[in-house]
C-alpha cells in the first residue's frame, strides 16, 4: 500500500506544479538586474565594492600607465597588454595604457584590485561576443566608453511561485 | 594454428562470456571520465576507472604563481563550488602569512560557501535525475539553482567562477540590502527543496531503483577512506563543519545528517538533507553577522611565507577538501596539493560496481557525488 | 635555491618541538607515544594544534604506520603528497592520516613523512626512487599512491596496481610534478 | 536588410506569385478542365434521387447547394471518408498532433519551464507545424550497411499498423471504420505486430544501439502483452461479446471501471509499457542507449515513427475509454437541432437558396463524439503526466512487474468478473 500512496503523492505533487508560475528567464527580451555599476575597488581601504564583473572601463584621466594591472594579469590570463597611446592624453607620462583581450580574460577582477589610482573598474556589460577574435581586443579608447545596458529584471517571489519580471 | 606476431604486439586473451565496455568519455552516462567495465551478461565483473581526461595540472601551475594569482586558477576544478575549493587554500595561506581575518569576513565566507554548496549540489542532483530518466528532476534543480546563483552574483559579481575568497578575507563586502534578499530567496529555495521529497525521494519507483544497490558498509566506508556524503550515508558521523570547525562554524548550530544503509538511495539523499541544513546555517549566519567591519586584510604585494607547511581542510559539497601548502620563503608556494573529495571517493567505484547489474551503473556511479574535473585537478 | 636547502635542513635538525613551551597537550601525548615506541627512528618535526608531523626513514615506515593504525587509531589516509627536493636529491612523500572511528581524533591530522632517493634521470618504476607501499595498512592510499607514482615517479613496492592514473597513456616526459619539469614559458 | 535573403524585394516576390497564378489558371483551363470532363464521362457516376449525377449536374451544384446535400451524405457514409477522415486516420492524427503539443506544454509547465514559445506568436502554437516542416525538409540518412528495404518499410509499416489499430475503435454509435464481430481479437492481433516491426527496424539498421533498443522493446512488449490481454478478459466475460461497439452499448448504465478497477489498473500499466512511455521507456532510454531503436532514423522517417507512436497512444487511450469508461455513453449535452433547420433548411450559396436536410449528422453522433473525445483526452492526460513524475525503471524490474505482479492481478480481475457473472450481478441476465 505504501507504494500506491507514494505514487499518488508523486502524481499529486506533479499536477500541483502545473499551477505554479514559470521561472524561465527569457534572455534576449529580459535581462537580469545587477547590483551597482560593476565591481570596483577602493585602494585606500583595500576592500572591493560589490558589483558585476563584466567588461572593464578605463578612466583615461586617472590612468598613469603604471602597468600594475598588466602585472596582476600575468599569472592569471595574460589578457592585459600595455599599448602606446597619443602623448597628449592627460596624466600619462609614459603614454601607455592597458588594452584588454576578452578572448583571454577570465573576469576575475584582480586587475581592478591592483590599480592604485581608481582608474580601472568593471561594468555590467557582458555581451561581448563578436565574429572575429580581433574584435575581442579592446583598445584603451574602446575601454573608455561606458556601456549602455538595459537590465531591469529581478526575481519576484509570491504565493504562486517565483518568476522573473 | 599459431601465427607469428611481430615483436611488441600481444594478443589479448578473450573470454567468450566476458565483454569489455568502455563507458565514457563520450557516453552520455559517464561525464569526463572513462569506466572500463567488464560484464558477464548483465553483471559487472570488474570496473577500472580511468580518470584524467580533464587533468590540467593545477598543482603544478600553482608552483609558478604567487599566493594571490593562484586564486583564479585553483577554483577551476570545480567552478560550481569555487568558493569551497578556495576555502582551505585561503585558510592555509592565512596561517602561513599570519593573517587575522575579521569576524564579518568569516561570516561572509560562511554564507558564500553555503550558497556554493547549493549551486554544486543542485547541479549534481539535476544530473542524477536525468541519469535515472527523471526529466523533472533535471529541470527543477537546474532552475532552482538560479536562486543561489543570483545571490552569489549579487555578492561576488560572477555567476560561477567567483574568485571571491582571498587570503585575509573576501574580495568585497555584502552589497546593500543583501541580507533581506538572501533571506527571502533562501526561504523560498528551502520550500522548493522540500517539494523534491514527494516527487523524487519518496517516489516508490526511485526507491525501488536505487535501494540496496551499491551498498557500502560502515567498515568499508572507513577503510576506503571515503568522505563527505558517501561517508555520512554509510553511518559515520563525520562532518568537518562540526568536528573541526573552521572560521565561525563553531558559533553556528550545524546538524550532521547521517543515514545508515549506505546504498545509492541514502547516498543520493544525504546531499539533499545537507542542502536543507545549509538553509538553516545561512539563516543563522545572516542573524549573527556583525553589522559592520572590514572584510579584507590589506596585503602587501607578493607576500612571502616562511619555511613552513600547513594542511587545512573544509567540508565541501563532495566531502572533505584539504589543501596542503608547503612554503619555502618565496612568493610562490613550493608545493600545493589539493586533497579533494571526488578523488578520495573514486576508490569506491571498482569496489561498489563489482557484482552490480549494468543497469545500476549510472545510479551507483553518480550517487558517489563524484565530480570528474575536480578529481583530475 | 641554496637558501631553501639550508632552511630545509634547519627544520630537520632543530625540531620546533623543543622551542615552544606551550605545546597543545593532546597532540603532545600522541607524539610522545610515537617517540616512546620508536625512539630515534622517528623524528617529530612539529606539533601544532591538531597537526602532528612525524618524519621516518623509509625502512621504518611500515612499522610506524602499523603502530599509528593499531595503537593510535588513525584509520584512513586523507591524501598522499609527493614533494620534490632536487637540491637534497630526495623526494618526500607525506601521508596525511585521519580517523573516523576515534572521536578524540576528529580534529587531528597526522602527517607521516618519509624520503626516498631521487635520480636526475628518472626511469619511473625501475630506478632507486622507491618506497614501501602503505596499501596493506591503509587501504585508502591506493589511488593516491598511483597518482604519486605517475606525478613524481616514486615506485611503491607492494602496491598491486602501479599504473598510470591521470596522465595520458602516451606521456613520455619527466614525471610532471618534479621541479625540473618546467612549464613552457616559465 | 535580411542576412538570409540579401536580394529579397517585395516587388519581385509579388511578381513571382502572380506569374504562378497565371500559369496555373492557363494550364487548368487548357488541360485540367477538359481532362476532368473526359474522366467524368468515362466513370460510373452515382445515382442521386433517381437522377444520374452527370458532370453537368456536378457543376450546377455550385448554384444549387441543396443538390449537394445527398452527395455529402452519401460521401459521409462511404468507406473512404471513414478511413481517411472521421473515425479513422484524420481524426486520430488530429488528436495525436494535439497530444504532442499538449505534452510539450504540459511537461514544460510541470517543470516550471516555458516550452515551445516563439513559433506562432501565441505560446508556440505553430511549433508542431515547424517541426513537421523541418522533418520533411531534412535529408534521410540510411546507414551504409543497413538492410535497406526493411529499413525503409519499417516506419511506414509502423504507421500502417497504428492506423489499423485506430480503425477498430468505435467513436460514436455506428461510427467505426471496421465494425467486426471479433473486434477485440483483432486489436490483440494488431498489437502483436508492433514488436515485430520494432525488431525488424532495429535489426535492419545494423547498428548497436538500435539493436539493444529493439531487443529491449521486444522483451517489454511481449512480457506486457499477456497481462494486457488477460486484463481485458474480464470485460469479455461480463459482456459476452468481442465486438467493441457492443461492449460500449452494454455499458449504458454502468461503466466497467466500477466493477473491474483492478483490470483497469493492469490495463493502464500494460498500456504505458506498450506505448514505451516513462516509466517504461527503456527502449528509448537516452542516458543509456542514445535513442534506442529510433537512433538511426532521420528526417521524415523519424517523423513517421513519431506519428505512428502518437496514433498508437490515441488508439490505446480510446480502447481504454471503450472498454472501461463507457465509450461514447454520456448524458445528452449537445443542444437539439432547431426544427426549421432540418425541415426548411438554412440559407446558403452564392444565390441565396433554402437548403433543407442540414445538418448531415445526427444529434446522438455529435454527442457521442463529444463524450468520447473528452474521455480520451482525460485518459491521454493521465498517460502524459507520469513522464514528468517518475524515473525510468530497470529492465529486470520491468520484467518482474510484467510477469509476476500484473499477471497475478489480471487473474484476480478475471475471478472478480466470473464472480460477478455467476452471482448474477452483471452480465447477460444480471440484475444491473
Amino acid at each position: 500500500m505504501g507504494t500506491a500512496t507514494g505514487i499518488i503523492r508523486a502524481l499529486n505533487s506533479g499536477i500541483k506544479h502545473i499551477a505554479v508560475k514559470r521561472f524561465t528567464l527569457r534572455y534576449p527580451e529580459q535581462k537580469l538586474k545587477f547590483v551597482g555599476d560593476g565591481y570596483q575597488y577602493d585602494p585606500t581601504s583595500g576592500v572591493g565594492i560589490a558589483g558585476y564583473k563584466g567588461r572593464h572601463m578605463l578612466f583615461h584621466d586617472k590612468c598613469t600607465g603604471c602597468q600594475l594591472c598588466s602585472i596582476a594579469c600575468e599569472g592569471v590570463a595574460e589578457a592585459i597588454a600595455m599599448v602606446k597611446v597619443p602623448e597628449t592624453w592627460k596624466h600619462n607620462k609614459k603614454s601607455i595604457m592597458p588594452q584588454i583581450d576578452y578572448g583571454k580574460c577570465v573576469f576575475c577582477g584582480l586587475c581592478v584590485d591592483a590599480c592604485p589610482f581608481y582608474a580601472l573598474y568593471m561594468t555590467n556589460d557582458y555581451e561581448l561576443s563578436s565574429f572575429s577574435k580581433e574584435a575581442l581586443i579592446y583598445t584603451p579608447s574602446q575601454l573608455q566608453v561606458k556601456p549602455e545596458v538595459k537590465q531591469d529584471v529581478d526575481i519576484i517571489i509570491d504565493n504562486r511561485g517565483a518568476t522573473h519580471g | 594454428m599459431t601465427t607469428q606476431l611481430p615483436p611488441g604486439i600481444q594478443l589479448e586473451k578473450v573470454d567468450e562470456r566476458i565483454m569489455t565496455l568502455n563507458v565514457g568519455p563520450q557516453h552520455p552516462g559517464s561525464g569526463h571520465m572513462r569506466l572500463i567495465i567488464r560484464v558477464d551478461g548483465d553483471r559487472i565483473v570488474s570496473c577500472d576507472p580511468d580518470p584524467g581526461y580533464v587533468h590540467r595540472g593545477e598543482e603544478k601551475m600553482a608552483e609558478y604563481r604567487n599566493y594571490i594569482t593562484n586564486i583564479p586558477h585553483l577554483e577551476r576544478p570545480v567552478i560550481h563550488d569555487s568558493c569551497n575549493i578556495l576555502y582551505p587554500y585561503c585558510l592555509g595561506v592565512e596561517e602561513l602569512l599570519g593573517l587575522e581575518v575579521s569576524e564579518r569576513a568569516k561570516y561572509v565566507r560562511v554564507i558564500a560557501s553555503e550558497l556554493n554548496r547549493f549551486t554544486y549540489t543542485l547541479y549534481w542532483l539535476a544530473i542524477y535525475g536525468i541519469f535515472l530518466g527523471h526529466s523533472t528532476m533535471f529541470m527543477w534543480p537546474a532552475g532552482d539553482r538560479e536562486f543561489a546563483i543570483d545571490l552569489l552574483e549579487k555578492l561576488t559579481g560572477a555567476r560561477v567562477t567567483h574568485a571571491y575568497f582571498v587570503p585575509g578575507g573576501v574580495r568585497n563586502d555584502l552589497p546593500a540590502n543583501f541580507e533581506d534578499v538572501c533571506l527571502r530567496q533562501v526561504n523560498y529555495l528551502e520550500k522548493r527543496l522540500k517539494t523534491y521529497g514527494d516527487i523524487f525521494y519518496d517516489n516508490p519507483i526511485l526507491i525501488s531503483r536505487t535501494e540496496k544497490t551499491g551498498v557500502l558498509s560502515r567498515q568499508d566506508a572507513i577503510r576506503l577512506g571515503t568522505t563527505g556524503t558517501v561517508l555520512r550515508a554509510s553511518g559515520v558521523d563525520y562532518d568537518l563543519r562540526v568536528k573541526e570547525p573552521y572560521d565561525v562554524y563553531d558559533e553556528l548550530d550545524v546538524h550532521t545528517n547521517v543515514l545508515k544503509h549506505g546504498d545509492s538511495y541514502d547516498r543520493s539523499k544525504t546531499p539533499w538533507l545537507d542542502m536543507l541544513e545549509s538553509c538553516n546555517i545561512i539563516r543563522q549566519a545572516l542573524e549573527k553577522i556583525p553589522k559592520s567591519g572590514s572584510v579584507r586584510v590589506k596585503l602587501k604585494p607578493n607576500p612571502k611565507g616562511g619555511n613552513d607547511e600547513v594542511y587545512k581542510r573544509v567540508e565541501s559539497g563532495r566531502g572533505s577538501l584539504g589543501a596542503y601548502i608547503v612554503s619555502r620563503g618565496k612568493p610562490e608556494p613550493y608545493r600545493v596539493k589539493l586533497s579533494v573529495g571526488s578523488f578520495r571517493n573514486l576508490i569506491c567505484m571498482p569496489y561498489l560496481l563489482k557484482g552490480e547489474k549494468l543497469g545500476n551503473m549510472p545510479a551507483v556511479y553518480w550517487s558517489l557525488n563524484y565530480w570528474p574535473v575536480e578529481a583530475d585537478r | 635555491m641554496g637558501d631553501s636547502e639550508n632552511s630545509e635542513q634547519e627544520i630537520q635538525t632543530k625540531p620546533v618541538v623543543e622551542k615552544q613551551p606551550d605545546l597543545p597537550k593532546f597532540e603532545k601525548e600522541q607524539s610522545d607515544k610515537i617517540t616512546a615506541k620508536f625512539g630515534s627512528k622517528t623524528e617529530i618535526a612539529f606539533v601544532k594544534p591538531n597537526r602532528i608531523r612525524v618524519n621516518v626513514k623509509k625502512e621504518d615506515i611500515l612499522d610506524v604506520a602499523s603502530f599509528i593504525r593499531d595503537e593510535l587509531n588513525y584509520d584512513h589516509a586523507e591524501s598522499v603528497t609527493g614533494v620534490d627536493f632536487p637540491e637534497a636529491k630526495e623526494i618526500e612523500v607525506v601521508y596525511h592520516l585521519g580517523s573516523y572511528t576515534d572521536p578524540h581524533l576528529d580534529k587531528q591530522v597526522l602527517s607521516l613523512a618519509t624520503r626516498t632517493a631521487r635520480e636526475d634521470d628518472p626511469n619511473p618504476g625501475k630506478d632507486s626512487t622507491r618506497l614501501p607501499s602503505l596499501r596493506d595498512i591503509f587501504y585508502s592510499v591506493e589511488f593516491h599512491e598511483r597518482e604519486c607514482f605517475e606525478m613524481l615517479g616514486v615506485f611503491f613496492d607492494g602496491h598491486p596496481d602501479n599504473r598510470r592514473l591521470l596522465l595520458p597513456e602516451d606521456w613520455a616526459d619527466l614525471p610532471p610534478l618534479r621541479k625540473d619539469f618546467a612549464i613552457k614559458g616559465r | 536588410m535580411s542576412v538570409i535573403a540579401p536580394k529579397f524585394r517585395l516587388g519581385y516576390f509579388l511578381k513571382s506569385l502572380t506569374d504562378n497564378i497565371f500559369w496555373i489558371v492557363i494550364l487548368l483551363t487548357l488541360a485540367g478542365i477538359p481532362a476532368i470532363m473526359i474522366v467524368l464521362f468515362y466513370i460510373d457516376l452515382p445515382v442521386l434521387d433517381g437522377v444520374i449525377l452527370t458532370p453537368f449536374l456536378a457543376f450546377t451544384m455550385i448554384f444549387h447547394p441543396e443538390l449537394a446535400i445527398p452527395l455529402v451524405k452519401s460521401l459521409l457514409y462511404t468507406d473512404f471518408f471513414r478511413i481517411a477522415a472521421f473515425p479513422g486516420f484524420g481524426f486520430a492524427a488530429l488528436i495525436a498532433a494535439g497530444t504532442i503539443f499538449i505534452e510539450r506544454k504540459l511537461l514544460a509547465k510541470l517543470q516550471l519551464r516555458v516550452g515551445p514559445f516563439y513559433c506562432g506568436k501565441v505560446e508556440g502554437i505553430l511549433q508542431l507545424m515547424g517541426d513537421g516542416l523541418k522533418l520533411i525538409s531534412k535529408e534521410i540518412i540510411i546507414p551504409a550497411k543497413a538492410d535497406k528495404p526493411i529499413f525503409w518499410a519499417a516506419p511506414i509499416l509502423f504507421v500502417a499498423t497504428a492506423a489499423a489499430f485506430v480503425s477498430l475503435i468505435p467513436v460514436a454509435p455506428g461510427w467505426v471504420v471496421a465494425d467486426i464481430d471479433v473486434g477485440l481479437l483483432a486489436v490483440f492481433a494488431v498489437i502483436g505486430f508492433f514488436p515485430i516491426i520494432t525488431v525488424l527496424s532495429a535489426w535492419s539498421a545494423n547498428s548497436k544501439f538500435p539493436f539493444i533498443g529493439g531487443i529491449r522493446a521486444l522483451h517489454q512488449m511481449v512480457s506486457f502483452e499477456i497481462p494486457l490481454i488477460l486484463s481485458l478478459l474480464g470485460v469479455v466475460i461480463l459482456t459476452g461479446t468481442l465486438n467493441l461497439s457492443e461492449i460500449v452499448e452494454s455499458q449504458s448504465n454502468y461503466w466497467f471501471i466500477a466493477f473491474l478497477p483492478i483490470g483497469a489498473i493492469v490495463f493502464f500499466i500494460s498500456m504505458l509499457a506498450e506505448l514505451e512511455r516513462i516509466p517504461f521507456d527503456l527502449p528509448e532510454a537516452e542516458s543509456e542507449i542514445v535513442a534506442g531503436w529510433l537512433t538511426e532514423f532521420s528526417g521524415m522517417m523519424y517523423g513517421l515513427v513519431q506519428l505512428g507512436s502518437y496514433l498508437k497512444l490515441y488508439a490505446f487511450a480510446a480502447l481504454f475509454v471503450v472498454l472501461f469508461l463507457g465509450g461514447w455513453q454520456g448524458p445528452m449535452v449537445w443542444p437539439p437541432f432547431p426544427e426549421e433547420i432540418i425541415t426548411k433548411g438554412i440559407e446558403a450559396g452564392p444565390i441565396t437558396v433554402q437548403v433543407p436536410g442540414l445538418p448531415v449528422t445526427t444529434q446522438e453522433m455529435l454527442n457521442g463524439t463529444l463524450w468520447f473525445t473528452l474521455k480520451t483526452v482525460a485518459v491521454i492526460f493521465f498517460i502524459l503526466i507520469p513522464r514528468g513524475v517518475f524515473p525510468r525503471i530497470r529492465i529486470d524490474m520491468l520484467l518482474s512487474i510484467g510477469w509476476n505482479k500484473l499477471i497475478a492481478l489480471a487473474f484476480v480481475n478475471i475471478f472478480i468478473a466470473l464472480g460477478l457473472l455467476y452471482a448474477g450481478v452483471i452480465g447477460p441476465g444480471g440484475i444491473l
